[in-house]
């Protein structure tokens, strides 16, 4: 590997930020006793735990009891789907969402077609960005649910959710029964406003290691009275909803981070977009027949998503790779079910060019002479495969 | 990706593909693409006194595309015909130290753009 | 709290041996790339998690992609249940389990129960063991699952799994159909044999934690063509059977817990076993009126679990914490659920008696001088208890 | 158990329960048993000029409901008939610094009881 290891591909995962792993590592081996337990040693536990909710809850600005611990951010989005559909069907089985979620709420709401629901997959225009007339002329009177992610993993884009949460309440308000609302934040976190009241959302999914968390945690917000059928059963555990012992260091890790990552977010979210705005309009300049994928400023302040076209991404993301640089593709090549990426397709690109896309996610780390360096480094891989290429203009 | 070990020759071969270009006058032309990626090689062949003497190719796709064509260029040129007709994607994988599962699709392309490049060539009667 | 700690408790969790956390550090902020991720830092995580699944399907004697990586042992049931039963249900909606699992395969089928299913509870014998013609007798031509936890977490019996694996296999194949057969493994791991070939099971449950592993890291045997729908639906990862980024460093750490749990199998359960005897022997000689629940010898090597007469759990529980003792009861409370232990009432005991209860469970750390201090302490606190009591035989 | 908390206080008198014992000719006694967890106390009180001269209980319960009897038992002492009638699960938690949430029913336990005494002082008649 070559000296130099630039991260951009920060949408992927994130490293443990110090804090954080600090604040998890006496909960592996001296303050491990189980928080179910009543001795000191675990209650312990069950403070740190507590605690970790309140974090959670503030954030939020929710109760501390509407805070639920996952595993993650799939089992957030898996739970919340399910959760409130399995509760409500006897009052609908409607569920509205768009093209371009996460296969976690995809892969969910084709699981509860196969359980008699009907699912909506609401379209986005070119920019990727949800049409509230849309939404609003999608809601029947079998609707229960509403599941559309706050910002974008693929490029980006970040939708109305406060707007949308109050179309949402005024439909319900007016069919004369409610109607959830889940938000897949799992990309905003650290990046935009996360207030419960202000977003007008039910239900929310996190996932620690996007905000610099551990792998394997997460967090879902549950508003209360929202009807709710657990989705894992065993021990009492998050209050019934929930079951399972408790992944102490997860959920304080995730607590540390995710504290950490709002109290940062203004300062990092400038910063970053400067940086994402100058690779946005240095790349073009420097690699013809670029495209910007995503909407320029509805988007993430870390996110930059091209297509290059005539180029695989797959050997683009091994020439970066090769070079340092770390990055990621809505590429066929680049996923194990071989398709090009839904959200790129879902924009209106031919599949050519989603297969020539190239995700570039900036993180606290990432520096002005990261950016210099990708800038020197990208245009030659592109062109260097141009030039194999049978497509390539004949050079002369 | 589920397992994606480019074996190290293969990630050279992507890297630094051998043979790379068009052959003005080739012998054989065989362009194969994959519909699902839409990876897509373009094969070119010389040929003299029954053995491949040159062998060149264009490609747009995937690291193993391009490393799976860039082997079977080298395991082309100097073969007989003969040995020619007897590559197949599984000469181009084990030439390569193998390729992940989910690259298999590109040694069949390397056979596929061969098996019609060599067609191609018998299709206008030896010379 | 007092200078010594003697932990009692390992059915409840254990703490991160320390080989776990060392394998674990590297992956939380240096080699934290996303498995799923193409280039070469992320491929260091992705050979980890291979490793990690290697070695378990060596130590469960199967093929690595039988090996599906959950978060926990609750996960792991949730998923084993619900898995089978929704995939199956075509040909059939009965399960069988028994009166005394875990809440995570109890609350599951309770569960299931509102789909459709029907379940057949079977009971056991005063000392905690299923009778094989019980088994045989519920099996039908409707059933599809047969679920039985090999080693139970309160008073440790253990059943005759290799042996209701054959018979499940015989009866399947009479009656032309397969009928699933899921194995809690939890509280075995470490103490008994989990080659999934001998034992005749088609799915099984572990929980890293109980192991020395981290919490929120769980394992799921699943072998090939075993009916299953997967239940947490997103990204491609462990062959699409569970999505979710995978918790890197609870996957190592688990591999590295479960492959140390299993060399030291033999020597530490001999030598836990003597501890246990010991316990056994000597507590009822020094406080009268206990008595053991469970089987007296097919019972995991770690567990011992009294009632003593007229004394509640719970103060007892806390006199020990006083002395720097910690252990668990089956008394409603000291359970969140207000609810005497399910599994001491099915062995015939009173609700008294279940409350009555006392769970001691020994671990790789504890000494002869641990029991010692033990049976130096527990009488003192009992006779303190009995004697504030109304029902106390009247002192003279 | 969600979140157990016993107060330092509750603990102490849980584990060194003041009072304990049996008024050999009480003037009040009140049994009084948790059908759910079991717990089961029996509280006597011996009446003087109208204030409470002595109070003693045994118990079989959980700790809470220990700290709860113990501290139920001082409060009595001295206080006047009028003040033990006004006592109520509340004053046990005040006097406790709290219990957690579930073990109110301990406190609730320790009223019952005392009322059950009062009661049974009353159908006596005055002496
Ligand atoms: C928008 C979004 N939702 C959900 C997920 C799933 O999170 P995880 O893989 O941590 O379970 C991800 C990331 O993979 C994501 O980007
Ligand atoms: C027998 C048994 N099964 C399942 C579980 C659930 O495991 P976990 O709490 O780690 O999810 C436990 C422990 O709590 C157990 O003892």
């Amino acid at each position: 590997m070559p000296d130099r290891l630039i991260y951009l591909d920060h949408a992927a995962t994130t490293p443990v930020r110090p804090e954080a792993l600090e604040a998890m590592l006496p909960y592996f081996s001296e303050q491990y006793g189980n928080p179910s337990s009543i001795y000191r040693l675990a209650q312990e536990a069950r403070k740190a735990v507590d605690e970790a909710r309140q974090k959670g809850a503030r954030i939020l600005g929710c109760r501390p009891n509407e805070v639920i611990f996952t595993s993650g951010g799939t089992e957030s989005d898996n739970t919340a789907l399910k959760g409130v559909a399995f509760a409500a069907r006897q009052w609908g089985t409607h569920i509205i969402t768009s093209a371009i979620e996460h296969h976690a709420v995809l892969h969910t709401c084709q699981f509860l077609e196969k359980f008699g629901f009907q699912v909506t997959y609401l379209p986005v225009d070119g920019e990727g960005i949800v049409d509230l007339r849309e939404l609003e002329a999608a809601i029947t009177d079998q609707t229960v649910l509403v599941s559309i992610m706050y910002a974008n993993n693929e490029m980006g884009a970040i939708q109305p959710i406060a707007e949308m949460g109050a179309l949402i309440k005024s439909r319900s308000r007016a069919l004369g029964r409610s109607i959830a609302f889940h938000t897949d934040a799992v990309q905003a976190a650290g990046a935009l406003d996360l207030n419960v009241t202000r977003l007008g959302v039910d239900l929310l999914s996190l996932s620690a290691h996007k905000f610099y968390g551990p792998k394997g945690a997460g967090v879902l917000y549950l508003r209360r009275g929202t009807p709710f059928l657990p989705q894992q059963q065993g021990g009492s555990q998050e209050r019934f909803r929930r079951a399972g012992t408790e992944n102490t260091p997860g959920i304080v890790g995730t607590a540390v981070a995710l504290e950490l990552a709002v109290a940062e977010q203004e300062e990092v979210s400038r910063r970053l977009s400067g940086l994402r705005d100058r690779i946005i309009r240095e790349v073009p300049r420097r690699v013809p027949d670029t495209r910007l994928n995503g909407h320029p400023t509805r988007r993430l302040p870390n996110n930059v998503n091209f297509s290059f076209e005539g180029v695989e991404g797959e050997p683009v993301l091994l020439g970066l790779d090769f070079a340092g640089i770390c990055a990621s593709s809505g590429s066929a090549c680049t996923s194990a079910s071989l398709e090009p990426s839904h959200v790129l397709t879902a924009l209106g690109l031919s599949a050519d060019l989603a297969h020539a896309s190239l995700r570039l996610t900036l993180g606290r780390d990432n520096t002005e002479a990261d950016v210099d360096y990708l800038l020197e480094t990208l245009p030659g891989i592109v062109a260097r495969l141009r030039a194999l290429s049978p497509l390539a203009r004949s050079a002369d | 990706m589920a397992s994606m070990y480019y074996s190290e020759l293969a990630l050279d071969h992507a890297e630094s593909p051998r043979n790379v270009g068009v052959i003005q006058e080739a012998d054989g032309i065989g362009v194969e693409m994959n519909p699902v990626c839409g990876d897509l090689l373009t094969l070119f062949i010389k040929v003299q006194d029954g053995h491949i003497a040159d062998a060149k190719y264009q490609i747009r796709g995937c690291a193993g595309a391009t490393a799976a064509s860039s082997v079977l260029s080298e395991l082309l040129i100097g073969a007989s015909l003969e040995d020619a007709g007897r590559i197949t994607f599984q000469s181009v994988l084990d030439a390569l130290g193998g390729l992940p599962p989910s690259k298999l699709h590109s040694a069949a392309l390397a056979e596929v753009a061969l098996k019609k490049a060599l067609a191609y060539y018998q299709s206008r009667g030896t010379r």
